[in-house]
């Protein structure tokens, strides 16, 4: 038996302890709450200020969860008990430490533990509830409309004319390519790993700093307009105020080439950050796209306090992997084609 | 009609001999000035921020120069500049100097910002493009830009780089009106201009960000890299706050830009 | 697939249906599942880059010559968290790295796996300052 | 060296005092003075003339002519330049190009009525060109002749819309639009030359020259003031300008005096030991003229320069058997 194929004990025994640490809401609380379960009431939460005067937020930031953004099918309820939260965690960490058959596919790969990259070796959030999506109360994010279904399908005609995924560059995903991450957002989704975030706040700004691909939000405070809509981002536009505790920032101008859940690109999304805990902040958002969906949805997740650093993460300077699946591509077909030349000349 | 034709004339006249008037050499020491203080205190250094001057195509004295492509024409040509090193000249050690020219011959291979790599330190700083300043306690942001290069600048927990970077490893304390940051952590990939010099993994940065009045900043930079030089030097110049009303930085994910530069050799039908 | 994945706790099996973590690009369009190998070597230089740290190794051939592999290994940049820096694996390390030979057929492979000459596992089981989570 | 440039000096201006009563003007005048008290030496000037830069073979030993040779003189030259005439070879035709209504050379000489520009050395020629100069100009010319139009680098500098002759330093006259405004501000003087709308914003503020490795193709000028005379020196010159030899190491120094409402003295002297064996001095007064100065965009329409290449293209193929 080759030790690759071992769960190592030490990430099960950090994990069962950092489940009893994380703080898990109460079910059947005001979903919009995150206080501790720790038997004693919880007191309301009031954030200290940066110097100027903002609810401080500062700090580095996880949203990395097991918990989907849509319900399972065969889940009903809103929220686990505790106990079925915690199975539900310890399978699917066990899971993800859990090793694949040499000779296949997914063995194609470094090994995520061995690089700290498999979530029960960082700071991980999580709640009892079955999904982050809250509206729809089911769970699930609405039907599309006809207009968005028809988009969906002629972004997918579109990329299929290009060719093949490994033709060129451009046909390759845009994660890949590091130009910006699919789940960067807004509304920021958490990462597979590095679900980090660093908030740093000055007067009349909250910047948010997104560690994979380096992807910086500043998000003015003054009140400023949404730039015409012919200006367009990858990450749109964004725009901020405070409701009293908390930051609600407003994103428009997106330019559809990284369109969420099949969005169009002229989404918007409103996104809602409250301190609820001195190591949690509540991040909720709401997508509006008529186009897409009849009525807007909305989810939350908590953000946990984490330590940095934040390394640099430069990507596309050293993306080798990139030129290595294309030359990879290009060398298998000059192996299918002196293969067919063969063939033929027999 | 002719006398209109003598106003335009003479007012083109008098602006062009106009803009030379507020051209005052840069690297003038700062007067004694006492920025606004930021809600903690310290001199509040937040804003945008940007370069006005030719460091990027070349940090030392330069004349015009053509374009590297040659079907970019006067669009992308050289221009002039009297450089922003102290004394004038690099004191690069033989070998580096020879290692600068072949830089600069081989610069449309070789210049990282072609490739849209981050730009490193100080160049980030003088590039063509604004970046933010956005100061905490605990860290001071600088955010580019350029290929959305970024720079956690800490002030407090100071710690040695954990591994090498292009932006390098900061960490920042206050002097008074000056924030100065020690930045070391580099790789040597990075260079300090389009004219292809450069520095070694050993380099050290010390930069001082002092405000000089409510619209500009004095920036100094010492450089340090034995293995590239002889002895530390220095480079200064101003930085200019943007001040339109609607300033932003702007997403510039140059990625797309390059890619077939950089692996179009490898599609399926080469591009050409 | 070990049986045990197939184990169902009632009302919260589908949660295996959440997304894997998350891989940058397409490990095996990049390397080829039918060339498995295993080097031997020692560290000439670790990059520890993103999106992925490379790893050269120094190999010898059959013929006794030396040759140098990049090997893919993951972003560095939890296990700074964790602790570890560029002097954790100090240049000259003897490494046995499994793994899969790039599909272009040059000196490059992905590191499925990095063990230290003692036999122990890279990073895991207290090779690394703090290793084991960032938990403070 | 330096003495002897100051007694050139003393004898130039001595040499135009003595023109300047000659033409029967006072002296004593005072130019007014601009709001932050520089001499005013603002407004539009030309130096259209028809006096030559080098003294005419035939006017040998004779700097100077009188009043009744000045207008025999401009009678003769106002004939040859004549291009309304259509006499001569088919060629010579051609060379005049466009009627006469388009040039604007001048049809005087200058009011001190000089033989030449030139006032030193005496006999009004440029001296000799050492023989290292000697030899990059026949370098040049042969370079010039082989390749006239293998490509728009091998066209003359006016023609490829790069410097026109008028811009200088030193500025001297051409065949038209030799028309020069200059507006002065604190700190500054600038010359807006007509040809090819090129500005020379002169700083008087005393800096020192650029460095010596950058290097301009009007150079670099550093002015002030002596007296009531603003004083340029040129360096940092490209070699590609080589102003009638003169190579990199040019130096070059402009002295603009006003001596009387509607006459600006320009004189200049060159110095370039590597080029000419002795330096040498040139003056031309400049006289008040009427503006505007339209703008001279040269590059933008410059067709001439496509024709002249694809003539001679042409004229290849022709030639292939």
């Amino acid at each position: 038996m080759n030790h690759r194929f071992r769960v190592p004990a030490r990430v099960l025994a950090t994990l069962t302890l950092i489940v009893v640490l994380v703080s898990i809401p109460v079910a059947g609380q005001a979903p919009s709450t995150a206080s501790r379960t720790n038997g004693t009431a919880a007191k309301p939460y009031t954030p200290s200020r940066t110097p100027d005067g903002q609810p401080d937020l500062q700090g580095f930031w996880t949203n990395s969860t097991y918990t989907p953004l849509e319900r399972p099918k065969d889940v009903t309820k809103e929220y686990y008990t505790p106990e079925e939260a915690a199975a539900a965690i310890k399978l699917v960490a066990e899971r993800e430490n859990e090793q694949t058959e040499p000779g296949t596919t997914a063995d194609v790969h470094y090994d995520f533990s061995q690089f700290g990259l498999d979530r029960s070796q960082s700071t991980f959030t999580q709640s009892l509830r079955t999904s982050l999506i809250v509206d729809p109360p089911e769970g699930r994010i609405p039907s599309m409309t006809a207009e968005g279904e028809k988009r969906v399908a002629d972004r997918a005609a579109a990329r299929k004319a290009l060719g093949g995924q490994y033709d060129s560059v451009q046909n390759m995903p845009i994660g890949s390519r590091c130009i910006v991450m699919a789940g960067a957002g807004p509304p920021m989704m958490n990462a597979g790993y590095n679900a980090n975030y660093q908030i740093v706040q000055a007067a009349g700004y909250v910047m948010i700093l997104t560690e994979m691909i380096h992807d910086v939000r500043i998000i003015p405070l003054d009140g400023r307009p949404q730039p015409p809509p012919g200006v367009r981002q990858w990450t749109g536009v964004s725009r901020g105020r405070w409701e009293g505790q908390t930051l609600v920032v407003e994103t428009t101008n997106f330019n559809g080439k990284n369109p969420f859940r099949g969005a169009s690109e002229n989404m918007r999304v409103t996104e809602r950050f409250t301190r609820t805990a001195e190591d949690t902040i509540l991040y909720k958002f709401t997508i509006d796209d008529p186009s897409t969906w009849a009525k807007p949805w909305s989810a939350e997740m908590p953000m946990a306090r984490t330590q940095g650093p934040i390394f640099e993460f430069a990507c596309h300077e050293t993306n080798y992997g990139i030129a290595n699946i294309l030359a990879g591509a290009r060398a298998d077909e000059k192996r299918a084609a002196e293969a067919a030349a063969k063939t033929g000349s027999k | 009609m002719r006398n209109r034709l003598v106003t335009l004339t003479t007012v083109t006249v008098i602006a062009a001999a106009g803009v030379l008037l507020t051209t005052t050499a840069g690297t003038a020491q700062a007067p004694a000035y006492r920025a606004p203080r930021a809600a903690d205190g310290k001199p509040n250094l937040n804003g945008i921020w940007q370069a006005l001057n030719t460091a990027n195509w070349d940090i030392e004295a330069h004349a015009a120069g053509p374009s590297v492509v040659r079907e970019l024409g006067a669009s992308a040509a050289v221009p002039a500049g009297l450089g922003v090193v102290e004394g004038g000249e690099i004191p690069y050690r033989p070998e580096a100097l020879a290692k600068k020219k072949e830089n600069y011959t081989n610069r449309l291979k070789l210049d990282p910002e072609i490739k849209c790599y981050l730009p490193g330190v100080p160049r980030s700083t003088y590039m063509p493009f604004p970046f933010q300043i956005i100061q905490s306690q605990q860290h001071i942001m600088m955010v580019h830009e350029f290929a959305g290069a970024v720079r956690t600048i800490y002030m407090e927990n100071h710690v040695e780089a954990p591994a090498d970077s292009w932006m390098g490893w900061s960490n920042g304390r206050w002097e008074g009106e000056t924030l100065v940051v020690d930045t070391k952590g580099f790789n040597d990939l990075s260079w300090f201009d389009r004219a292809g010099n450069h520095h070694s993994e050993a380099l050290h940065v010390i930069e001082r960000f002092t405000a000089r009045s409510p619209e500009t900043l004095m920036y100094e930079v010492t450089i340090e890299d034995p293995k590239v030089f002889t002895r530390p030097w220095k480079m200064s110049m101003p930085l200019y706050r943007r001040v339109e009303r609607n300033a932003q930085i702007m997403e510039f994910r140059c990625v797309e830009f390059v890619e077939d530069l950089i692996y179009g050799h490898l599609r399926k039908q080469p591009s050409k | 697939m070990r049986t045990k994945l197939a184990l169902v706790v009632a009302g919260i099996g589908v949660l295996l249906a959440s997304a894997p973590v998350w891989a940058h690009h397409a490990f095996a369009a990049e390397f080829d599942v039918n060339k498995p190998l295993k080097l031997r070597g020692t560290l000439l230089k670790w990059e520890m880059v993103n999106p992925h740290s490379w790893f050269h190794l120094d190999v010898k051939d059959q013929d006794g010559k030396v040759v140098t592999w990049l090997i893919e290994g993951g972003s560095p940049n939890q296990l700074i968290r964790m602790g570890v820096t560029k002097n954790t694996v100090p240049i000259g390390t003897e490494l046995v790295i499994e793994g899969y030979h790039a599909k272009d057929g040059t000196n490059k492979a992905v590191g499925r796996n990095f063990v230290l000459a003692d036999g122990k596992r890279l990073f895991l089981g207290g090779s690394a300052p703090g290793g084991g989570g960032d938990k403070k | 060296m330096k003495t002897m440039m100051r007694t050139f000096a003393i004898a130039l201006t001595i040499l135009t005092v003595a023109s300047l009563r000659v033409d029967g003007q006072s002296h004593a005048w005072t130019p007014p003075r601009t709001p932050d008290g520089q001499p005013d030496l603002q407004g539009t000037w030309t130096n259209a003339t028809i006096t030559p830069l080098e003294r005419p073979a035939e006017l040998a030993g004779k700097p100077f002519f009188t009043e009744a040779e000045a207008a025999e003189y401009e009678k003769t030259v106002a004939e040859r330049n004549n291009m309304d005439r259509r006499d001569g070879s088919p060629d010579a035709d051609v060379a005049r190009a466009y009627n006469d209504f388009w040039w604007d050379r001048g049809t005087k000489i200058v009011k001190t009525r000089r033989t030449s520009m030139i006032v030193d050395p005496p006999d009004g020629r440029i001296p000799p060109l050492t023989s290292e100069a000697q030899r990059k100009v026949a370098e040049r010319a042969e370079y010039r002749r082989v390749h006239a139009a293998d490509g728009p680098e091998t066209r003359p500098l006016a023609e490829r819309c790069v410097l026109w002759p008028t811009a200088g330093p030193p500025m001297l006259p051409s065949a038209y639009n030799n028309n020069y405004q200059i507006v002065q501000a604190p700190g500054y003087v600038m010359i807006l030359v007509e040809m090819i709308h090129d500005a020379r914003i002169i700083p008087t503020d005393g800096r020192p020259h650029l460095p010596s490795n950058v290097r301009q193709w009007l150079g670099d000028s550093r002015g002030r003031w002596e007296g009531n005379t603003l004083v340029v020196e040129t360096t940092n010159f490209t070699d590609k300008t080589n102003f009638r030899g003169s190579g990199d190491t040019l130096r070059l120094t402009e002295r603009f005096t006003r001596t009387d409402p509607g006459t600006l003295m320009y004189e200049f002297t060159v110095e370039d030991e590597a080029s000419f064996v002795r330096p040498w001095k040139a003056e031309i007064p400049m006289v008040k003229a009427e503006g505007p100065l339209f703008e001279y965009a040269c590059h933008e329409g410059n067709y001439g320069m496509e024709n002249v290449l694809a003539g001679a293209r042409a004229e290849e193929k022709r030639a292939k058997p």
